[in-house]
């Protein structure tokens, strides 16, 4: 049964890759590939209810193993990836009418933003660690195609450094995996189990410490590169800017998740060997320099969606360190701000993305007054803009209020860099984008109409979750954040 | 004690691959850097066949033949036809020069080598010492892609720090299951293939394959 | 006995309130006179403040055409005002019900209260003398009011109370003492005195048009019975500063409460201690030139810091 | 009414769900702006009458509270009620209620659309405030505080085209949200045990911390209130922002918004916190002063009419926080009575700033109106055109300038009372502080006077400056009625302080522990300690004036005549009289930036004697923005270049950052 739910959630994104790399240049493209968004996006539903339902459950002889941590995060995925599907089906309309995008190009976007799909849904369910780097690698991949979509030099820079750092700090990452590997086959003998991730937390208690330790420098090196940890976050900004808007968006709201969701993983290990806090610590300390860093860069920025870059580094940061943290609340915090940002985050590119069309640079010294060029981009951008800042009652501040006041009771010392950067980050985006959102305009109408459903489904829900959680989401929170203890 | 055959041949490959690794990091001219590494590949192959052998594994004959197909004929057929394709035939001089380089890489084989010796202590059977060797491979290829200007050298380091990967993976830790060494060998391959993809597009955009032309994008 | 007390001690207050308000032009005469035979003038004598306002109340009232209601009403307001704080001040007698109405701290609003509504009423018309007298009259005020309240505060805190009955009692039954917070006090009171009271070195009373001039310019527009009312309050005012003086400084031999033996000797060396203080003001005014309206603020400053001084003294010293 | 089973709280509730609703009507009527000035603003004015009621209800009644399904799994709303938040409630209502009537004639010039929204965010910024009033547990606390930040900024911008008006509504937002993340550190610190419901004020109550974290979380509330109430040297967005806003905002943010930035501190300060430190007191001291000054100081040099009022409110949010410090010095030091007397007066001086600050924002707003001008030098006899304004104006003015029998002087007397019973503290320092403070508290107060005659004289009195001003029209009824019943309170609350007294004697029980009553028996004489230190009785004092004075306008009637001339100004003879010839703003604050010259960064131009169209200008600005903020930004700018040097552009950098972190992370762990 498990196996039959978990086929479908992987096969339909697979199918959808290879429907859309025969038909990517129909004209019904574009719908083909919501569909399948959209069917994924049922899989995953399904799936969920059923491992609520009856707890974390492994399939296909244990290769895959789902349980409330990743579930969540494959549900969220699917979700993001459907909203992004809708929007970019207008926007890349658009800008083939720009001629910014050929046909031949939107065929290799389709495809690749399904087999995309795939790669983080086999990455997030796998139980292999093995098939995990597998997976990641596979990510990469398609992403540098897509992010190298638009074929100019500035693209062709990023992706080539996207592909060059992602590449070396995956192969670090596989380093790490076998030195896992080595550790494991000690333990749990030759063979298929050593390096499945439910047997390996049985026996987490056993793994030898010394290996362990190196094994991880080596994951957290290597999938935080993927997560855009300072300082192995240089290719984020790039990539981000140049790609197609969609492609920042998933960027932003999946990937760097997928990659986090690998470094807890290897994190629940590592201190379960080890018995005390070291894998933590190491992670709050990256949580920690990211979000300095990342804020005060902020206040350089002259492209726009590259400013909202650097802001995803620094909440991955602060994900990070709450996840660093561990414990109940901060554990469940964490979560709760991946969700949260995941959905602000896209929803901001979105209406980024708009806003970019409407005025044809990326430079945000000429966007001006969207509010007054249209209400519902401008509405978009100014709600997103508090909501990633941190304001009640949206959803990243009931995160941000836990990750914060649980650093303020179990680690003083830290909270003094997270008040300056918070403060920081909010000058430097807010004022950046006050003049944007405000003022008197320079922009032109669409030839195609917007798609600001997603931006403001993302939106009400980060509201919601700011304001109500459902009790049902909030034991799944809770059980996944004891799952990670 | 008496050490077996097998091993001290391991040993010997595992030396040799280093010693390849050197030589690559020393070589300037890209299509003997591409012979160095097919041969590190053969090196590789041969000694997962002896693995394979000597722990008698069968899986690890696959993955000896994968190595042998891959790495030591079609990824170097490959370079060597974008070599003629793209024209490119010496590197330009390195960032660093070549007997700094050569230092910085022998400091970096004794780091590895003292990283690794709890952990060989661990190690039974066939493989003590080799993941030091392993490591010390990695780093030297890091090293290499540090050093390098233009975009298929950084390429081919890469697919050589690939190889340290893959020589940790089978001869230290007795073969990966299948199915991840599998999946990652056919990471390497569609990498590769991309990574021809846009040695022809970075041609044709800046028509040079000098990474120097690549660092417009910055914060200014 | 109780009521009858009462009763008695309101008739007091009215009769005080009657007195203070008949008596205070006589004190502006005898003041002016002094400073006339200072001068070696003969001097209109005592009684001139007396035919200066019968006359201006005979004359008709004129107003400027843009006067507002404001301006009408002005002159009453600051006349009830200085009529109240006069008549609140213990001079004969400590017993004045109605002074449990308003204590040191309400006197002080009394006067800021007159302040305020002549200095807009001065402002009303819109000529520049008026404007000019208005601003020169809060900023002598914003430094005098604080010196007058601080130096009234050293009082209280010594006699802890802040209604002056109290303190009057607590400084003149009790046995004789040396306050050197008072003295500080004492300097400062005069120097508050002068300037609130438009006198030399601040201002000039006797001028009319001087391009230094304070209070007077505040009044140009004024004529007739509000002139009166104005130039009457004036010397109620001056009376009211004299008679706080006399009450905080030299209180002795005023008539306890119900103890109205007393009375006799406490008005005679009430007297007594009005015309020296009148006398002296005037000496201080004939031996002393006006200063540069600038220097006002120091001057002020000067007085502001003395009575601080003076309470910080009493809380150091206990005295 | 508890018979019936209904709680204040609910009753309250009530009110705020019809606020919303209100609200969002407010967006359904864009295209009926008539019907929704005279129909949504009123029935606004009237739910904030009913708070208040409520509030006045609730004073006496005990706690309660209520927890709702919202907010976080395990840490839902909760909300209390109990006599400190119903203070802070009425002042709520009562302001609001003369705020909301006067904006259902104020908005009417203003567009459908800007005005649906703009209705949306006043009634969402009510909510807000209400909220932080009620809130219970810190994240009800705080989302219901950035929504108050939120929504008013907007209201700031509402003309965002104005660039001025952006800056100052981004500096407004900014210090406001770095003060809430201080605020939301601060309890942290507080949080008791671990687990989500440990942010619940109850659990904060039960929380026993050591001085040292204690005084850690005191400071950061300090910090984070502070900065919400402009208090030095967070000061900087309250003069931009508060003339940027429309005058009803601005009314209501001067009037109300800073108070819940003192409510906050008493709560954390009396409520959450179970020890206090006598240093805390003496820093609340210091600070509270040197704002004092500072704003009246600033104020009395400004051109700019609501400028100048937002000024005079740092001056008083100083004087509420010297109270405090004097209440925490009193009450840690077990003065219950004047612990008790000095916290009476803060509250009953933050009612009072309420009610007169409101009065004259909204004042301005009519002003502002009839002539579209807010530089003083352009106005001038306005009282001629119009008489309402400026009539109820003038109590405002009276009010805050502290005369009697007006509220103002009220507090201002039961502060010095406080003062000067003060002695006899047990630390000798603190002791020699208490008579400068109240010095400085006294110099405030007289300034504040000067203040305020420039502010009513340049503005309505003299000769208009401008032709335009010739056709002014007088404030509109609804604008009336508002200002009206603002002032109406002035006077009530200047007349009866004794009943008021008696409210907020619960107040002062709950969070010290002991009442201040009346030793006075009677309602007419306020004597808060014992007849024979001090009592004041407003009543008789006006009575008293007011007797005089008709006793001597009918004598002089009846003595001599009644008769009055009309005829040009006499100004010494000098026939050329222009309106060019009175005071400016300028001139009027010319002596004091004379004498606080230090304190001013000048810069001005004078013309010479000689041309022909003298312009003058000049402009006083702060020098603390140069001290503190402009380091702060350089220091921002400096580091953030230095991140900038990161992203270098070479991939070689890249690989070397992955490399040198791999090695180091080898070498060190």
């Amino acid at each position: 049964m498990i196996d039959l739910q978990l086929l479908a959630l992987l096969l339909i994104p697979l199918l959808g890759g290879g429907l859309l790399a025969v038909f990517g240049s129909r004209s019904w493209a574009a719908e083909l590939n919501s569909l399948m968004s959209f069917l994924t996006f049922a899989a995953s539903v399904v799936l969920t209810v059923r491992v609520i339902d009856s707890g974390p459950q492994v399939a296909f002889s244990e290769q895959f193993f789902i349980d409330q941590f990743n579930v969540f995060l494959v549900a969220l995925t699917a979700f993001v990836a459907f909203t992004t599907s809708l929007f970019s089906r207008p926007y890349m309309r658009i800008e083939q009418h720009h001629g910014k995008l050929t046909t031949g190009m939107l065929h290799l976007y389709y495809s690749m933003y399904q087999l995309f799909t795939f790669a983080m849904l086999i990455a997030l369910t796998t139980n292999n660690m093995g098939i995990v780097w597998v997976a990641m690698e596979a990510a990469t991949l398609t992403t540098v195609l897509l992010v190298s979509l638009y074929r100019t030099p500035a693209s062709l820079e990023a992706a080539w450094k996207y592909f060059i750092l992602c590449g070396v700090g995956i192969a670090l990452a596989l380093f790490g995996t076998i030195l896992l590997y080595f550790a494991a086959e000690r333990v749990l003998g030759q063979g298929g189990t050593a390096l499945l991730w439910t047997h390996l937390n049985d026996v987490k208690g056993e793994l030898e410490p010394t290996v362990l330790k190196l094994a991880f420098i080596f994951l957290l090196v290597g999938y935080g590169t993927k997560v855009g940890l300072v300082p192995l976050h240089s290719w984020l900004p790039d990539a981000h800017a140049e790609g197609p808007t969609p492609v920042s968006a998933v960027l932003s709201g999946l990937l760097l998740n997928v990659a986090l969701c690998a470094v807890v993983r290897s994190k629940v290990l590592v201190d379960g060997s080890l018995g005390n806090h070291f894998a933590g610590n190491l992670m709050m300390g990256f949580g920690l320099l990211s979000v300095l860093v990342a804020s005060f860069s902020l206040f350089r920025q002259k492209d726009i969606k590259r400013m909202f870059a650097y802001s995803s580094i620094e909440h991955m940061g602060l994900i990070t360190f709450a996840f660093g943290m561990g414990g109940p609340v901060a554990t469940f915090a964490g979560m709760l701000h991946m969700t949260v940002h995941s959905l602000t985050k896209s929803a901001i590119f979105f209406a980024v993305g708009h806003a970019v069309q409407k005025v044809g640079t990326q430079q945000m010294d000429s966007i001006r007054g969207m509010l007054q060029v249209s209400p519902t981009v401008g509405w978009g951008l100014a709600l997103g803009t508090f909501a990633i800042l941190g304001m009640p009652p949206f959803g990243v501040f009931a995160s941000e209020f836990l990750i914060i006041t649980t650093a303020m009771h179990e680690y003083p010392w830290a909270t003094p860099i997270l008040l300056v950067s918070l403060g920081v980050a909010f000058a430097a985006i807010f004022g950046k984008m006050q003049p944007i959102v405000f003022g008197e305009t320079t922009a032109k109408p669409l030839p195609h109409p917007p798609a600001l459903v997603p931006v403001f489904v993302h939106l009400l829900l980060v509201l919601m979750l700011g304001l109500y959680m459902p009790p049902y989401l909030a034991d799944w929170y809770r059980q996944a954040a004891a799952l990670l203890g | 004690m008496h050490i077996p055959f097998t091993l001290q041949f391991i040993n010997l490959l595992a030396a040799l691959l280093l010693l390849v690794s050197f030589a690559m990091l020393a070589q300037r001219r890209i299509l003997s850097l591409v012979n160095l590494f097919a041969w590190q590949g053969a090196l590789l192959a041969l000694s997962t066949f002896i693995v394979a052998y000597s722990s008698n594994q069968h899986h690890l004959y696959y993955s000896a033949g994968l190595t042998l197909l891959l790495k030591v004929l079609l990824l170097p057929w490959l370079l060597h036809r974008l070599m003629r394709k793209l024209n490119v035939r010496w590197d330009v001089e390195t960032l660093i020069n070549i007997p700094t380089t050569m230092l910085f890489g022998i400091a970096l084989v004794i780091f590895a080598f003292n990283l690794a010796a709890p952990i060989s202590q661990l190690a039974e059977g066939i493989t003590r010492g080799l993941i030091g060797i392993a490591l010390a491979c990695v780093l030297l290829s890091l090293l290499m892609m540090l050093t390098r200007r233009k975009a298929v050298t950084q390429v081919v380091a890469f697919l050589s720090l690939e190889n340290g990967l893959f020589f940790a993976a089978t001869s230290a830790t007795q073969g990966m299951p299948l199915v991840v060494e599998l999946g990652i060998a056919l990471d390497v391959l569609v990498a590769t293939f991309i990574f021809g993809i846009f040695f022809f597009q970075i041609r044709e955009t800046f028509d040079s394959l000098d990474i120097g032309h690549m660092e417009k994008l910055k914060d200014d | 006995m109780e009521n009858y007390d009462l009763i008695f001690a309101i008739l007091f207050q009215l009769a005080q309130l009657v007195v203070v308000v008949l008596a205070a032009p006589l004190l502006t005469g005898w003041v002016n006179q002094c400073q006339a035979w200072l001068q070696n003038r003969s001097g209109a004598g005592v009684l001139q403040p007396y035919r200066v306002l019968h006359k201006l109340f005979h004359k008709d009232a004129v107003i400027a055409h843009n006067a507002s209601p404001l301006f009408r009403v002005t002159p009453y307001i600051v006349f009830g005002c200085m009529w109240l704080a006069a008549a609140i001040i213990p001079i004969i007698a400590v017993d004045l019900p109605f002074s449990q109405a308003a204590d040191v701290i309400a006197l002080v609003g009394v006067f800021a209260v007159a302040r305020v509504f002549i200095s807009l009423a001065a402002m009303d018309i819109g000529t520049a003398f008026g404007s000019l007298g208005a601003r020169r009259e809060m900023l002598v005020s914003f430094l005098a009011e604080p010196a007058l309240l601080m130096v009234l505060f050293t009082a209280s805190m010594i006699s802890h109370s802040t209604q002056l009955p109290r303190i009057v009692e607590t400084l003149a039954h009790h046995q004789f003492v040396l306050y050197p917070s008072l003295a500080f006090a004492a300097l400062a009171f005069i120097i508050v005195l002068l300037a609130e009271n438009a006198r030399i070195p601040v201002d000039n009373p006797s001028t009319h048009l001087e391009l230094t001039m304070i209070h007077e310019a505040m009044i140009l527009e004024y004529s007739a019975r509000h002139l009166a009312l104005i130039e009457w309050a004036s010397s109620l005012k001056l009376f009211a500063y004299i008679s706080i003086g006399i009450a905080l400084f030299v209180p002795h031999g005023i008539a306890e409460v119900g103890h109205w033996a007393g009375l006799p000797l406490g008005i005679v060396l009430l007297l007594l201690k009005l015309m020296l203080a009148g006398a002296g003001l005037a000496v201080l005014e004939t031996v002393m030139a006006k200063m540069r309206i600038f220097r006002a603020p120091e001057f002020l400053g000067t007085a502001f810091l003395l009575a601080v001084l003076g309470l910080l003294i009493h809380f150091l010293l206990g005295a | 009414m508890d018979a019936v089973g209904i709680l204040p709280l609910d009753v309250v509730g009530w009110l705020v769900q019809f606020w919303i609703v209100l609200g969002v009507a407010g967006m359904f009527l864009q295209r009926a702006p008539q019907q929704l000035n005279n129909i949504v603003f009123p029935l606004s004015a009237l739910t904030s009458l009913l708070l208040a009621a409520v509030g006045l209800w609730a004073l006496a009644s005990p706690a309660t509270v209520m927890v709702l399904p919202l907010g976080l799994p395990d840490l839902p709303f909760h909300l209390r009620l109990d006599s400190l938040s119903a203070f802070f409630l009425i002042l709520l209502g009562g302001a609001s209620f003369g705020v909301s009537l006067y904006s259902a004639g104020y908005f009417k010039t203003m567009a459908g659309g800007m005005l649906g929204l703009l209705c949306l965010e006043y009634h969402l910024f009510l909510v807000g405030m209400t909220l932080v009033l009620l809130a219970d547990d810190a994240y009800m606390f705080m989302v219901a505080w950035e929504t108050m930040a939120l929504s008013s900024y907007f209201l700031v911008t509402t003309d965002h085209s104005i660039p001025d008006i952006r800056k100052a509504g981004f500096l407004y937002l900014l210090i406001a949200h770095v003060g809430a993340i201080a605020i939301l550190l601060s309890f942290g610190v507080m949080q008791g045990g671990n687990g989500i419901d440990a942010y619940t004020f109850d659990a904060m109550r039960g929380a026993h911390l050591d001085p040292f974290w204690s005084s850690v979380a005191f400071l950061l509330a300090l910090f984070g209130f502070g900065a919400k109430a402009g208090v030095l040297p967070m000061h900087v967005w309250l003069p931009e922002a508060h003339p940027a806003a429309p005058s009803p905002v601005s009314a209501l943010m001067s009037g109300v918004m800073l108070k819940t930035a003192i409510y906050g501190l008493l709560r954390v300060t009396f409520d959450l916190l179970d020890t206090q430190l006598w240093w805390w007191g003496v820093l609340a001291l210091g600070l509270g002063l040197l704002t004092a000054v500072f704003g009246v100081m600033f104020a009395a040099v400004q051109g700019d009419m609501k400028r100048l009022l937002a000024y005079s409110s740092i001056e008083n949010i100083g004087l509420l926080l010297v109270g405090i410090g004097l209440t925490l010095i009193f009450h840690v030091y077990d003065k219950d009575a004047l612990a008790a007397l000095s916290l009476t007066a803060t509250l009953y001086h933050s009612l009072n700033h309420a009610m007169f600050k409101s009065l004259l924002f909204i004042g301005t707003g009519s002003i502002l109106h009839a002539t579209g001008e807010r530089n003083m030098g352009r106005l001038g006899g306005l009282i001629r055109r119009m008489p309402w304004a400026a009539m109820l104006m003038l109590v405002g003015v009276l009010a805050i300038s502290g005369l009697p029998p007006l509220n103002g002087f009220v507090s201002e007397w039961m502060m010095l009372q406080a003062f000067l019973l003060s002695p006899g503290l047990p630390n000798s320092y603190i002791n020699m502080l208490v008579p400068v403070a109240a010095a400085v508290i006294a110099l405030a107060a007289a300034l504040a006077a000067y203040v305020m005659v420039k502010f009513y004289g340049v503005i309505f009195l003299g000769q208009p400056r401008e032709a335009a001003l010739e056709h002014a029209h007088d404030a509109g009824t609804w604008e009336r009625i508002g200002m009206g019943w603002l002032a109406l309170l002035c006077v009530v609350l200047g007349l009866a302080p004794v009943f008021v007294l008696g409210q907020l004697d619960h107040v002062s029980q709950m969070l010290l522990g002991t009442q201040l009553g009346n030793a006075a028996g009677n309602w007419v004489f306020l004597a808060p300690v014992d007849t024979e230190r001090a009592s004041y009785s407003p009543l008789y004092f006006l009575l008293a004036v007011l007797g005089v004075m008709l006793l001597t306008s009918l004598l002089v009637r009846r003595l001599y005549h009644g008769r009055v001339r009309r005829s040009d100004p006499w100004d010494c003879g000098f026939p050329a009289q222009t309106a060019r010839m009175q005071d400016t703003a300028e001139g009027f604050g010319q002596p004091i930036r004379r004498i606080f010259e230090p304190f001013f960064l000048i810069e001005r131009e004078v013309p010479s004697p000689f041309d022909t169209h003298p312009r003058y200008h000049g402009r006083s600005d702060d020098r603390l923005w140069y001290i503190l903020y402009e380091p702060v930004k350089q220091a921002a700018a400096k580091l953030s270049s230095a991140a900038s040097l990161l992203q270098h552009g070479r991939i070689h950098l890249y690989l070397t950052y992955t490399f040198v972190t791999l090695i180091v992370l080898l070498v060190f762990v």
